[in-house]
């Protein structure tokens, strides 16, 4: 029977193989999928994979969706490094989103440049005050942060209900249960930088958190520190690491940008709070973080290829007639095959003998 | 944890491998390489896993990285443990070489003649308490036997 | 390894033939719906609009919809993507696309879009919605006939005017024939929640309510309607399987006859931007075969109500009605007109409980 | 406004049947996770029970071989997840999305067959005698079997876990894969079937939705029931009659607010759907210096080599 053994060093070679081979195994298991339902395999994928690349809308569209996943994703990877499970992003998204629009509405109609980097700020904070909850629960209780953040995203989408259907509804809205559109109000929109590209300051700062973390995980006593709890906690306790800092610097760093990416979100493409502005980023960006394999390059990669699917799927319903629960079936296999192949890059599969009992 | 890491895992400050926080992994390398060479430790490369290497290396390593260091004071515990017969004498040889230069080692071991060949004063820990500590040249096996008996070397009647 | 190569040979050639898909010369028609189309209700009945579109015109049109997409950025997304491939003819059927369809439309002069229930139009922007407050007239008449416990539970939404405005409609119409009527509402703040649907119908028939209307858009009530012998309404489908003796009619969405008239006049060159609210007349909103469970005189009073609201002689709010609160809405004889309905947030008089807010 | 036309006899009849899908899917994940494995599947394996069972019901006609079929459906496709956790050793946390993703996509695809169809309704305990009973005839004796098999259920495991070898295997092997491992047992093994137990009661938890509850299927009907199971094993901590108590408190707290409107109480509906959750994390924070809390074990990967 096959065994895995562990290797004694982490493959780089496999480490960068194992991705390109989920992708392949996803095309032929998601080609079978597509054949069955009665549709050219070759072209679906192609609708998928390679038409959202060709075209420079689609092209900057993937740089828009991926941008609240990485933001997101990036924050979550240096807690996951360090053995520190914020799941509940989506609760920081929402409660950054809140936060900030919630400043922007108050001065509403006030307008002045001062105003968004305030909301920014806001949003950060808003996320920011979200994560200290499990983290500070963690640190003096050691409650599991795990099942904290989770019920915290719970509590924010509730809340987020309660704020767009009462004080933060828009007051000419008809009651709808929203808030103002951000878009109408200039100084509190999000607005695209570049023409035609949709391109936000959300974008912008996506690009920056993924140097700035390669920078703190790679080069930085920050990073150094967080991969080392990770890997073996008792030597970071030796090596003067305090595990409470850790804990809070890492759920902190992760809400606050969870935080901003919701705020960039509903400011800029969603455009106004609504009961159903979060989509689940905050959720899709760990699988996204994983899929990165924690690392700030990787993730970059992975909430691309992500935006990819969503795009590409979209593509593929209107161009193919294949239905959405198609697409979101291939979306979970790339997920599976992405997930299982990383297991080449620790550990290598030997063949042994099964003893004789 | 490579062997870099390693090393920076203790050498950060003595050994400055850090500017404002920010890591200096050319020094720390070099701080790496120095220890394997020094303490003759046998490994493919510094970015080699530190559990890769067999256990009597693992612990040249380790014990390297905290004398390449020349700390004032040094606590090591059972440093040859598990090591083979070369690399520990290689070990006590280090030790002794940092007391030369003026640190203070205190070593804790279960191996007597490690200790007898190390140290300069010997205690020992009976039933949670420690017997004043002897010039190791004054005491005979006679007397640290009793001292491990719980009788302290100095109420021994002559 | 054959299979490999005959996939990449495959998708070379894909990509070589991508270009002629757009010479042939059939309007394109898009759809954007935000549910799957396999909801069974609100876009369920849009996309049977969109299949009675290829019925009538499909030698001459190309129909094609994305389902599933989230209001807001995702929406914006697929707009732009449906509109640069060609689509000349986009429907965007959610109150939540109002914004999008206004964004993408400023940038594609050349596309026509009509969007669903929103308020806000452009050169190339129509809006249409149905009278579904007429139907719950006819539906509430027949409501206040069957009832024998003189409790008619309401099952609602969100309180938004379309939402408010059928409360009123079916509570004036079941008051006109029935003095003793009470409407019992439950506001379950969501569109679609089977669960959560049932669970407030037993509420409802728990205080005593024998006939159930709902606005959201499953059939758990009427489900549980029929398990506990009591009366419900189809909504917008006719839902007659899930409640065979339950069911007493239904209010039928019916974008077909809507959809084919647009179309044409795009292909025919007459297409204007214009805001269209139809109700019974144009067949926008039909009411469903009555049971045999109406007594043939409430059929035939029904029947009446219904052809007087399609020929416009009667009008569903026509005074005397006051507000919940006493005071004077219409002045006897007085009907009201279309900018209050679209913003109505009030209860009329004899309504219980509060408006949420 | 008159609360007293509330009765509580139905308020409580109504919140038992309210609350069964989360009280099976609830029960099986506290399984799971008391043998070390986190699965936030949950949502996944609920609607993929949903659709199994629908269909099974509809093409057999037998509502009972639908439920079977709901149990086998989440159990498959919880063995995704075991598959991908326990032997190819990826994260759990990141794995258990992916299944819920996987698994709405899934039962959509399968579904679209069956929008519109009404399947063959099932049985009720109908026994007059008892029904007539005051009180209690209603509230307690007036269900459907599965009502009262979800029950036992929980009885059954509180007792496998409290009483039997095999459950004390399962909770060591929660506690410390690593002891248990080298007492000789075969963790990965245990965790698979521990997993699939969690997979078939979340089928059976979605397909009392589709089959009973509100017998229909319509594509996302489960609707987050799955996350609130997941809430309630925590809010449970980990004990088995905990999760009934939590799963009428999470099902309670939605029935209520609705009977409170029907009798025309306004309540501000948002801050009071949070309150189970916050209540959750307070219990927590309460349980967290006690012998019971979360399974030592919860989440982490296990390999026999580390």
């Amino acid at each position: 029977m096959f065994q895995l053994e562990l290797r004694p060093n982490s493959s780089a070679l496999w480490t960068a193989v194992t991705p390109v081979l989920a992708v392949i195994a996803t095309m032929i298991a998601g080609g079978f999928l597509f054949a069955a339902l009665g549709k050219d395999p070759v072209e679906a994928i192609r609708v998928i994979f390679l038409d959202p690349l060709l075209q420079p809308y689609t092209r900057s569209q993937m740089l828009v969706k991926a941008a609240p996943l990485i933001l997101i994703a990036i924050g979550l990877s240096m807690g996951f490094k360090a053995g520190i499970w914020n799941i509940g992003a989506e609760g920081q998204f929402i409660m950054g989103a809140i936060s900030g629009g919630a400043v922007g509405l108050a001065f509403y109609p006030t307008q002045g440049a001062w105003l968004l980097p305030l909301m920014a700020t806001a949003g950060a904070l808003g996320g920011f005050a979200w994560a200290m909850i499990p983290a500070l629960l963690k640190i003096k209780y050691g409650t599991n942060e795990i099942l904290v953040s989770l019920m915290l995203v719970y509590v924010a989408t509730n809340f987020l209900g309660g704020m767009v259907s009462g004080p933060l509804r828009n007051p000419e809205g008809h009651n709808f249960p929203e808030s103002r559109s951000f878009q109408d109000y200039a100084s509190a929109s999000n607005p695209e930088l570049f023409s035609g590209t949709g391109i936000h300051y959300g974008v912008l700062l996506m690009f920056a958190a993924v140097i700035v973390a390669y920078i703190i995980m790679n080069r930085h006593i920050l990073g150094f520190q967080i991969n080392l709890t990770g890997q073996s906690p008792r030597a970071a306790r030796f090596a003067g690491v305090n595990p409470n800092v850790l804990i809070a610097v890492t759920l902190g760093i992760s809400g606050a940008l969870a935080g901003m990416a919701g705020l960039f979100e509903v400011t800029g493409p969603a455009g106004k709070l609504t009961t159903n502005f979060p989509v689940g980023y905050g959720f899709t960006a760990i699988i996204v973080a994983f899929l990165g394999r924690l690392h700030p390059v990787g993730i970059f990669l992975a909430g691309l290829v992500m935006a990819l699917t969503y795009i590409g799927g979209e593509g593929a319903q209107f161009v193919l007639r294949v239905p959405a629960a198609a697409i979101s079936v291939f979306q979970g296999m790339l997920l599976f095959f992405l997930l299982a192949v990383d297991v080449l890059s620790n550990y290598r599969i030997r063949w042994v003998r099964k003893e004789h009992s | 944890m490579s062997l870099t890491e390693n090393a920076l895992l203790t050498g950060n400050v003595r050994q400055k491998l850090s500017v404002n926080g920010f890591l200096r992994w050319g020094a720390a390398r070099g701080f790496a390489r120095a220890i394997v060479k020094e303490f003759d430790v046998r490994t493919p490369g510094i970015s080699n896993s530190a559990k890769s290497l067999s256990g009597g290396n693992l612990q040249k390593f380790v014990v390297g990285r905290e004398i390449l260091q020349k700390p004032k004071v040094l606590v090591v515990n059972q440093p040859t443990w598990g090591v083979d017969a070369a690399a520990a004498a290689s070990i006590r040889q280090a030790l002794m070489n940092l007391a030369e230069a003026g640190a203070t080692v205190v070593v804790i071991s279960q191996d007597l003649d490690e200790l007898l060949e190390v140290s300069d004063r010997l205690a020992v820990l009976n039933e949670g308490r420690l017997t004043k500590p002897r010039e190791t040249s004054e005491l005979n096996m006679d007397e640290i036997g009793l001292m491990m008996g719980g009788m302290e070397a100095s109420n021994v009647p002559a | 390894m054959r299979l490999m190569k005959s996939l990449l040979t495959g998708a070379a050639l894909a990509v070589g033939l991508a270009g002629a898909v757009f010479a042939q010369e059939k309007l394109k028609v898009g759809f954007i719906y935000i549910g799957p189309v396999g909801d069974l209700g609100w876009t369920y009945q849009h996309d049977l609009g969109r299949k009675a579109l290829d019925a009538a015109l499909g030698d001459k049109i190309e129909t094609s919809y994305v389902e599933s997409v989230p209001e807001g950025a995702d929406a914006e997304r697929v707009l732009t993507q449906m509109a640069l491939s060609g689509t000349k003819l986009i429907f965007t059927t959610s109150f939540g696309y109002m914004d999008p369809t206004i964004n993408v439309a400023k940038k594609f002069p050349d596309v026509k879009f009509e969007h669903a229930t929103g308020y806000k139009r452009a050169k190339n922007v129509s809006t249409y919605s149905a009278r579904f407050y007429q139907g719950r007239t006819v539906i509430g008449y027949i409501a206040g006939k069957m009832t024998k416990t003189n409790t008619i539970g309401y099952i609602a939404s969100f309180p938004i005017p379309e939402v408010v405005r059928g409360i009123n409609a079916a509570y004036l119409a079941a008051k006109a024939v029935n003095p003793k009527v009470k409407f019992k509402v439950i506001w379950v703040f969501t569109w679609f929640d089977p669960g959560k649907e049932a669970d407030a119908a037993n509420a409802l028939i728990e205080q005593g309510a024998d006939v159930i209307m709902q606005h959201t858009d499953s059939p758990a009530a009427l489900t549980i309607a029929e398990e506990k012998g009591i009366y419900a309404f189809g909504q917008a489908s006719d839902m007659l399987q899930f409640g065979p003796d339950a069911r007493l009619s239904s209010i039928i969405d019916n974008w077909g006859p809507y959809y084919i008239e647009r179309v044409k006049a795009v292909l025919d060159g007459t297409w204007k931007s214009k805001a269209t609210w139809d109700g019974i007349g144009p067949g926008m909103v039909k009411i469903g075969a009555f049971s045999d469970k109406i007594p043939a005189d409430v059929q035939a009073g029904a029947k009446a109500l219904e052809k007087g609201l399609a020929d416009g002689s009667l009008n569903s709010f026509t005074g005397p009605i006051n507000k919940q609160d006493g005071s004077v809405w219409l002045k006897a004889g007085e009907v009201a007109d279309d900018a209050t309905l679209a913003s109505m947030n009030f209860y009329v008089q004899g309504v219980d409980g509060k408006l949420p807010n | 406004m008159d609360l007293s036309s509330i009765n509580p006899v139905v308020l409580i009849a109504s919140i038992m049947v309210a609350s069964t899908p989360i009280l099976l899917a609830g029960i099986g994940e506290l399984v799971v996770e008391k043998a070390g494995v986190l699965n936030l599947g949950v949502e996944g394996m609920m609607i993929t029970g949903a659709i199994f069972g629908f269909a099974v019901s509809v093409e057999t006609g037998s509502p009972w071989l639908g439920l079977l079929g709901a149990m086998f459906g989440g159990a498959l496709i919880s063995l995704t997840f075991g598959i991908l956790t326990q032997y190819l050793l990826s994260n759990q946390v990141a794995t258990g999305l992916a299944l819920t993703m996987f698994g709405l996509g899934l039962s959509a695809l399968m579904g679209q067959r069956y929008t519109g169809t009404k399947p063959p309704s099932f049985p009720k305990l109908d026994i007059q005698v008892l029904k007539d009973i005051p009180y209690i005839g209603r509230m307690l004796l007036s269900h459907d079997y599965m009502v009262y098999i979800s029950l036992l259920l929980v009885a059954a495991v509180w007792y496998f876990l409290k009483f039997t070898k095999g459950g004390l295997i399962l909770r060591a092997v929660g506690e410390n894969h690593a002891a248990a491992h080298a007492l000789g047992y075969k963790v990965v093994r245990i965790r698979i079937l521990a997993i699939m137990f969690g997979g078939a009661c979340a089928g059976l938890g979605g397909a009392y939705l589709s089959l009973i509850r509100v017998p229909q299927w319509t594509e996302g009907m489960t609707a987050g029931a799955g996350w609130i199971a997941l809430a309630l094993v925590v809010f449970a901590s980990w004990r088995p009659w905990r999760v009934i108590l939590g799963a009428y408190l999470f099902g309670g707290v939605t029935v209520l607010q609705l009977n409170l409107q029907a009798v025309g109480v306004n309540i501000p509906v948002a801050y009071l759907s949070m309150t189970p959750y916050l209540v959750t994390i307070i219990v927590l924070v309460f349980i967290s210096g006690a012998r019971t809390s979360a399974p030592a074990s919860l989440g982490r990967v296990f390999h026999a080599s580390h």
